[in-house]
């Protein structure tokens, strides 16, 4: 039984430093682990669409015509799926995340210039999207 | 003119239907680490206090006219923020079968916070991105 | 003194007219032509007798006396039997005992008596007759409607609309007679008519309920009668006198009056339906609004403190006057916690009724000219105030089919009228700036002067609980419920008359505050007490009160109801249904919101403290008895 | 590691069969339905970390008895399950007509129905 | 109707994170009736099956509620992993075990913050909530997520973590065991906070049984039960006893959850102390052809995951028997007969999940 | 300096600098909270922006009355704290400051919404369960001073803490309730999270609400004032220490708030009543020993 119970705890708390991290005045340092935002090598990016086709939100649209991956920022989950199925390393999880917007903003990402080399490599991929489960990829 | 509503914004909260991971990280936000009470934001949890609705998860049949009642008995100016991919798009329960769609279908949406999760750090910046909009809206109000 | 004996015996005509008159349209002209006579004569009598410091009136006759002892006998009997006819032996058994002491009495000791003067008037009885005249005839004029309506509701039942209207003149007689009464046997006569017209008045509707609790309040009051009777018996065979003034002299001068004091003291309790005789009063309340009304405000009950505040300058720091103060402050603690427990808007007038009169009692128990000036403000402010609720819960019961306070949702928007005199009426009760609370704020510092701090903490409780359960009333009153009809034009003409003229006369006393007090009560103070020493309340506050009430007068005024914003629903966590009636509840209904007060059964229990109560006062009762007696003995 | 045991029962034994478990001790933990042919409704009970699982099969039309008199925290599943799936459920000890949820479609996993 | 209140409670209410609506009768302020709403939250994500994946799948069980979120996903796995009879490698076994009980720790710290929010002791909700932030500093270290962890998978975990990093986490955990037990204290000893807890929502062992309470809300009435004690994950492998208090009442529960913090991080000690090297997941071949109930022990009591795989990569059904769901009739049980006060303080001394429970 | 300049000048200070002061009061009150609580916390100014924010929102109203309730409320505290500080009589402070109170329960009950509703009812109790303990206080004064004057009280002959050391404990036990912190912020808090949402004020907005924050920094003030007279009386000196002893209780009040949950009614109501019951009266009973 006690009055002031937790009296010391907010004594001390009242002289010493507060414990809040102080943003967005000073900017946070993220882990290096921490899910933000996917980024894509576009240049890399062979505009196969399994990350299209895996994500489970829908996020990403892989147009091959235009030749443009892009990726609807606020349907994103951070599951770092894509990154996991990518066949060519192009997609990484940076620890910084979307800044909010008064839009729904959808970034996309052309090739600069068509390379003919990229081409059969989704095709290739094809058949192994449809194969029951064994794309599983290893961390 | 200076207005004061950016320098006292309260907010209040409502779960859609999300997961509640995002309540849980507005929550965390009036906490220590963040205390949002820095910039004067106080949860009000009463619709006719609020100037800012911060909106988590998707919508659905039956919390359609929670979220319109609340939004229609908050005093303008006001301003709506969605917090979190359910809330903007409904996110990974978009295919649910009681998942109508992100917060827009039901009330104007000024600012959209993604994240899933979306951090602390995120909805503080939501926020204040909001706090630009409200003043327009001061504006405006007093304009007419 | 013809003005004194037109108050007393013109009601008494008319009521015998009454009796007699059948149709509603006679009766109507009748009771509303005496009713003004009435008022115009009490007012006459106010004008007449302003300037005297109290006049003493000899009345030559004795036949009187003869014919005054030979009703009281007819009553007896009449009581008698009626006790024998519905098996309640206990009244019987009490008025067996009495009436033949009485008439042993008179028969003995009286007649060898010299009466120097049998009426009087004072201030204090100018403003008892003011009180009687004006509040008692209006609710008079009130009951017309009101009782049409009652008739209408029972029209199974046979129309004796004649015999009330009797009884309530008889009332009205009876009262005059008390306050101008200076010999003790007169004095008793009127006291015994009020209590068989009481009787009478609560057995009307002749339920079970009615008969039970007419017995149990004649019984009760016939036990104060005994005291009464012994008092008068032990003054004649003791100081040689029946003369109300003499026994204040013979008091002031030093003698110890003590025992006749206390028997007058408890006869007055038992009328002044205190603990532990509450229940009568209670219990009374099965009667037609309008009886309630007038036991309450201007009749009976004011009879009994009227003859403990004429004892006052006799109480004090003895046994019989620590008796009524304690016995008042008890009454008033407990009494007002009671009421907190009540939803029945009768009840809680009630209750307050009870604790009012506590507070009244325990000033006179008291007895310091302050402590007076405190206990003749609260029975103006009270009778005013009181009187205007009870004819407002009867026109709103009338209307919407109940008394219960909870039913009375949304009054605001179906009776506004009524509702806003029920505003008035309840302000007044205990709300700064209105009179009821000055009286209290000056009863306060009187008990402090005294120095019981039980006193002072009794009234400090009592005062908690008064607000508590006033204000929860008048909020259920003052919320505005969407969607409500507007029933007020059902009302009666004579029904909103009364009622305007008593919620002026409610808001007019108060502000005539000072006034009142500076010309009437100290003035009536000075004579009794000789000196009377600075008053509770500094005549400054008195104006800043009366000026708060102009206040708030003039803000209703200029702002009240008065805006251009925009009207919303109110808030049901999200699920209001847009009607501010409902919400959309759980099941898929949609579920009515109810709002309902707090009542705390638990900590304030009708029952509960009604045993606290009864123990504690009987307890006191008994102790001082005992405590005089031993001293004689 | 525990085992799954299902025991699969008539429909028309199923208020016997709770009884017999309610008065072993048991309790329920959770009901499932599933749709194939008919409805598969699944009664899971415990009893210090035991876990028995009744299986039935009904037709779609069939009316089922609720165990809610039986096992009070019943009702819920039952409800959901008369709720998602429009399976008909009597008798049941709190009865939210098909308002435990508030849904856009009716009966979503038996949409035909 | 006499004197009897009729309000709504919820499903917009500042005490409610999450919405959920009663009807509150009451007389004066004691709740007479209380009659539930819940689906403001359905999402009906138990469907989704049909359409995503087995293995894509996790996600969506890792959002049925975002405090349980790294459970959910586990025991989807386990169940699933049950049913396919695939082993995985230990190591993440005993990692899964790991962020369990640490979910645990960052789980009751807020259910705390919440419950002193709840009978409005501001400070000490902040102070739960501060020490609540260095658990899921240890999350997003190991993670990459505060909430949404993304890290079990079907055949193990996503994500290793090494034994640096567990050790480091050791260290955080003793260093805020000595200011955890100062706020912990306090619910416990203060006055005002017993003056809202003892004797509110009192409920039997036998009540507790029979109306199927499990989690703290059935240990803290007495009630053995502890879905851990089966074995799963490493848990064969620690050291513990069930938690159990007897007085059935708001107190016994904070006391067990309480006490179950200091328990889970004396299990997190022993994990990190026995955990062996080795891969963090195998390699999944197959469909899951079978069904299968699996137990789990959340921060809020038993979860059964329910699978039922019928040889193609979509699964027939899944079914999530949640641990709130399984309480709302102990909940309804405790409403009865106490102050209006005190129904945020029953809603939350279950620790209500309500998108777990809607699902 | 004659009564009347006095008067003026106190009422025209307690006019212009009541509101500055209370608002100060409650931006250091919030910001002390928030160091309490290990966060950083508000600016000092923030209950004024808050105050200028709402008056700069849309003005909307359940119904046409409450807002005037409100007003009423505002200016009977005013007229309260003016009293107070003219120098009045301590028993019509008292009443008035219970006429504006029921003003703004009234105004709560006016909205017939469930929330405020029961907010009133609470705030009813509440008065209640403090009414006893302020009278009682009043009373103290008077028995040592014997008026109830507080011009006459300040300029007595001692503080008045020596003869009222119980009733001064009483009062600030009280003083919980009227400055509404925890743990009797039962009818309405200053934290968003309760069970009554935002009980009293619940239907209030805008402007109204804005007021409703006023007339609390006058009420706070003035019942700073009522500290005061414990401490003052004519030596010169006396209204340092005097100021400075609020300035300890006030920040007594915000560590209690801190360190408090907010308990029931009835516990709010029994310890209030028995507070006044004990201390009290036997801090009279010995005054009156001491006086006659």
């Amino acid at each position: 039984m006690g009055l002031f119970s937790i009296g010391n705890m907010i004594i001390r708390s009242l002289f010493n430093k507060p414990a809040t991290l102080m943003y967005p005045v000073i900017p946070r340092v993220y882990e290096e682990k921490t899910r933000g935002h996917i980024n894509v090598d576009i240049e890399a990016c062979v505009l196969c669409g399994i990350c299209s086709k895996k994500c489970p939100t829908h996020a990403i649209l892989v147009d091959r015509k235009k030749k443009e991956w892009s990726i609807a920022r606020m349907q994103c989950i951070q599951c770092n799926c894509c990154v996991e199925y990518c066949p060519v390393n192009c997609l990484s999880m940076a620890n910084t995340y979307t800044s909010p917007s008064t839009e729904k903003i959808t970034d996309a990402y052309a090739k600069a210039a068509p390379e003919p080399a990229a081409k059969p490599v989704p095709e290739a991929a094809a058949p192994v999207m449809d194969a029951a489960v064994d794309v599983e990829p290893t961390v | 003119m200076m207005s004061y509503v950016t320098k006292s914004p309260w907010i209040i909260h409502y779960d859609g239907s999300s997961c509640n991971g995002c309540d849980i990280e507005v929550l965390a936000c009036l906490t220590p680490m963040y205390d949002v009470e820095r910039f004067g934001i106080i949860n009000t949890g009463n619709p006719k206090h609020a100037d800012i609705f911060l909106l988590t998860g998707s919508v659905n049949e039956q919390n359609i006219p929670v979220i319109k009642q609340i939004y229609e008995q908050m005093p303008e100016p006001k301003v709506v923020v969605a917090i979190g991919i359910c809330a903007t798009s409904g996110g990974i329960f978009a295919e649910c079968y009681n998942v109508q769609g992100g917060s827009d279908k039901v009330v104007p949406v000024d600012v959209y916070v993604p994240g899933c999760a979306a951090r602390p750090e995120a909805i503080i910046d939501g926020v204040v991105k909001g706090l630009g909009v409200l003043a327009e809206k001061r504006a405006a109000m007093v304009k007419k | 003194m013809s003005t004194l004996f037109f108050l007393i015996l013109f009601p008494l005509v008319v009521a015998l007219a009454l009796l007699v008159l059948k149709t509603d349209m006679a009766r109507g002209v009748l009771v509303k032509a005496a009713a003004a006579v009435i008022a115009a004569g009490s007012v006459y009598l106010a004008w007449q007798y302003f300037g005297s410091n109290g006049d003493y009136f000899k009345f030559e006759g004795e036949y009187v006396t003869y014919i005054m002892m030979g009703l009281e006998i007819a009553i007896a009997g009449f009581i008698f039997v009626l006790g024998i006819k519905y098996k309640k032996y206990l009244a019987s058994v009490l008025v067996a005992i009495q009436a033949p002491i009485m008439v042993w009495f008179e028969l003995n000791v009286g007649h060898t008596i010299e009466v120097q003067s049998d009426l009087f008037i004072d201030k204090f009885s100018i403003i008892m007759a003011l009180i009687i005249g004006v509040i008692g005839s209006l609710i008079c004029v009130y009951a017309l409607g009101y009782m049409k309506d009652f008739q209408h509701h029972h029209h199974d039942q046979k129309d004796r609309r004649p015999l009330f209207f009797f009884l309530l003149f008889l009332f009205l007689s009876a009262m005059f007679g008390i306050v101008f009464s200076n010999n003790l046997v007169w004095l008793y006569f009127f006291w015994e008519i009020t209590t068989l017209c009481s009787f009478l008045l609560i057995g009307f509707t002749k339920t079970q309920e009615a008969t039970n609790n007419a017995f149990r309040a004649i019984v009760m009051n016939l036990l104060g009668g005994f005291g009464f009777v012994l008092a008068i018996v032990y003054m004649g065979v003791t100081y040689q006198t029946i003369e109300l003034n003499q026994l204040l002299a013979i008091g002031m001068m030093g003698y110890s009056v003590v025992i006749p004091a206390a028997l007058l003291a408890f006869a007055g309790i038992t009328k002044a339906a205190q603990m532990p005789f509450s229940s009568w009063l209670l219990g009374a309340m099965v009667a037609p609004t309008p009886v309630s009304a007038l036991l309450h405000s201007s009749t009976m009950v004011k009879a009994g403190v009227y003859l403990i505040v004429k004892l006052a300058p006799v109480l004090g720091i003895n046994p019989a006057g620590i008796m009524v103060m304690m016995v008042g402050g008890i009454t008033f603690l407990l009494a007002s916690f009671i009421a907190i427990s009540q939803s029945n808007a009768k009840r809680v007038l009630a209750y307050s009724t009870v604790a009012n009169l506590g507070l009244i009692v325990a000033c006179a128990g008291i007895g310091t000219a302050a402590a007076v000036w405190a206990a003749i403000m609260l029975i103006i402010f009270h009778a005013v105030a009181k009187s205007l609720l009870f004819l407002c819960v009867g026109t709103a019961e009338h209307n919407i089919g109940s008394r219960d306070i909870e039913d009375m949702d949304g009054l605001f928007s179906r009776m506004p009228r009524v509702a806003i005199y029920m505003v008035v009426g309840i302000c007044g009760m205990f709300l700064a700036p209105f009179g009821m609370l000055i009286s209290k704020w000056a009863a306060m510092k009187a008990f402090v002067d005294s120095g019981n701090i039980l006193l002072v903490m009794f009234i400090v409780f009592g005062s908690a609980a008064t607000l508590f359960f006033w204000t929860k009333w008048l909020g259920k009153i003052m919320a505005i419920m969407a969607r409500q009809e507007n029933i007020e034009s059902k009302v009666h003409t004579e029904e909103i008359f009364v009622l305007t003229t008593l919620a002026a006369l409610t808001v007019l006393v108060c502000l005539m505050f000072p006034v009142l007090s500076a010309f009437v009560i100290v003035p009536y103070l000075t004579a009794v007490y000789a000196t009377v020493s600075a008053l509770a309340i500094s005549s400054g506050n008195m104006y800043i009160m009366a000026a708060m009430l102009a206040l708030i007068i003039l803000l209703i005024i200029i702002g009240y109801g008065k805006t251009n914003k925009k009207i919303v629903p109110i808030y049901m966590a999200g699920v209001n249904t847009g009607d501010d009636l409902s919400y959309n509840g759980s099941i898929g209904q949609t579920v009515s919101v109810s709002l309902r007060n707090w009542y705390m059964e638990s900590y304030f229990g009708e029952k509960k403290m009604n045993v606290i109560g009864n123990i504690s006062t009987v307890a006191i009762m008994v102790g001082v008895f005992s405590l005089i007696l031993g001293g004689v003995l | 590691m525990y085992e799954n045991s299902i025991i699969g029962i008539e429909p028309a034994n199923l208020m016997k069969e709770a009884q017999k478990l309610k008065d072993e001790g048991y309790r329920i933990v959770q009901i499932c339905a599933n749709k194939v042919n008919g409805f598969e409704l699944s009664y899971s009970f415990d009893r210090e970390h035991d876990m028995k699982t009744l299986r039935m099969i009904i037709a779609e039309e069939d009316e089922v008895m609720s165990i809610s008199h039986i096992f009070f925290p019943a009702f819920l599943y039952e409800n959901e399950m008369k709720d998602l799936f429009g399976i008909k459920i009597t008798n049941l000890v709190l009865d939210f007509n098909g308002n435990l949820y508030k849904l856009a479609q009716k009966t979503p996993w038996n949409p035909q129905n | 109707m006499g004197k009897r209140t009729i309000i709504p409670f919820g499903p917009q209410h500042p005490v409610l994170p999450e919405p959920i609506h009663l009807d509150l009768v009451m007389e004066d302020e004691v709740v007479v009736e209380a009659i539930p709403s819940i689906g403001f939250i359905h999402r009906g994500l138990e469907k989704l099956v049909e359409i995503k994946e087995f293995t894509e799948y996790v996600y969506v069980a890792e959002r049925i509620c975002g405090i349980c979120s790294f459970m959910h996903g586990m025991g989807y796995c386990q169940s699933v992993e049950h049913g396919m009879n695939l082993t995985i490698p230990r190591r993440a076994e005993y990692l899964r075990t790991i962020w369990a009980e640490l979910s645990r720790v960052h789980s009751h710290l807020l259910w705390l913050g919440l419950l002193a929010d709840g009978f409005g002791f501001e400070s000490l909700f902040m102070h739960s909530w501060r020490l609540r932030e260095k658990i899921l500093d240890i999350f997003e270290a190991t993670t990459g997520g505060r909430v949404i962890f993304s890290v079990c998978k079907i055949g193990g975990v996503r994500r290793d973590v090494s034994n640096e990093t567990l050790q480091s986490i050791i260290k955080t955990l003793v260093d805020m065991e000595a200011e955890v037990k100062e706020l912990t204290d306090v619910f416990i000893n203060d006055y005002t906070v017993k003056s809202r807890t003892v004797g509110v929502g009192v409920m039997s062992l036998q009540e507790a049984h029979d109306l199927g309470a499990v989690g703290p809300m059935g240990r803290a009435s007495g009630l053995v039960q502890d879905m851990r004690l089966l074995g799963y994950a490493a848990y064969d492998d620690l050291d513990f006893a069930p938690i159990v208090e007897t007085a059935g009442d708001s107190y016994a529960r904070t006391v067990v959850r309480i006490r179950e913090i200091f328990q889970s991080i004396d299990l997190i000690k022993q994990a990190v102390a026995k955990i062996p090297d080795g891969e963090v997941s195998v390699p999944v071949k197959d469909v899951p052809r079978a069904e299968c109930f699996e137990r789990l022990e959340q921060p809020r009591g038993e979860v059964i995951y329910y699978t039922k795989g019928i040889g193609t990569k979509f699964l027939e059904r899944v079914r999530v028997r949640t641990p709130t769901f399984a309480n709302i009739p102990p909940l309804l049980h405790c409403l009865k007969g106490c102050d209006l006060a005190d129904v945020p303080i029953l809603i939350l001394t279950i620790d209500p999940c309500i998108s777990c429970t809607e699902r | 300096m004659d009564r009347l300049t006095y008067i003026i000048v106190a009422v025209a200070a307690y006019l212009i600098l009541a509101p500055l002061a209370g608002g100060l009061l409650a931006g250091v009150d919030r910001r002390i909270t928030a160091r309490m609580q290990g966060r950083v916390g508000p600016p000092i100014l923030q209950p004024f922006y808050d105050v200028f924010k709402l008056f700069e929102k849309e003005g909307i109203t359940v119904n046409k009355v409450q807002d005037f309730y409100i007003q009423c409320f505002l200016i009977f505290i005013v007229i309260t704290g003016c009293f107070f500080f003219a120098g009045g009589d301590l028993l019509l402070i008292i009443f008035t400051l219970t006429l504006a109170s029921i003003f703004l329960i009234v105004a709560a009950f006016s909205s017939n919404s469930p929330y405020a509703q029961i907010g009133a009812e609470r705030e009813l109790l509440q008065m209640m369960a403090y009414e006893p303990m302020v009278l009682i206080t009043a009373i103290g004064f008077y028995l040592v001073y014997g008026t109830f004057n507080i011009s006459d009280v300040v300029a007595g002959g001692g503080p008045a803490i020596v003869y009222l050391p119980g009733i001064f404990i009483g009062f600030v036990y009280i003083l919980t309730i009227k400055l509404r912190k925890s743990p009797f912020d039962l009818s309405m808090s200053h934290h968003g999270h309760q069970e009554l949402v935002k009980g009293l004020t619940t239907e209030f907005s805008g402007k109204t609400l804005a007021l409703i924050e006023i007339a609390h920094w006058y009420e706070n003030i003035f019942l700073m004032g009522f500290v005061y007279l414990f401490f003052a009386w004519s030596a010169p000196w006396s209204p340092i220490l005097a100021v400075l002893i609020c300035c300890i209780i006030y920040f007594l009040e915000i560590f209690i708030d801190n360190n408090e949950a907010r308990v029931k009614w009835q516990l709010a109501i029994n310890t209030s009543w028995i507070a006044a019951a004990t201390l009290g009266f036997v801090n009279m009973l010995v005054l009156y020993f001491i006086v006659f």
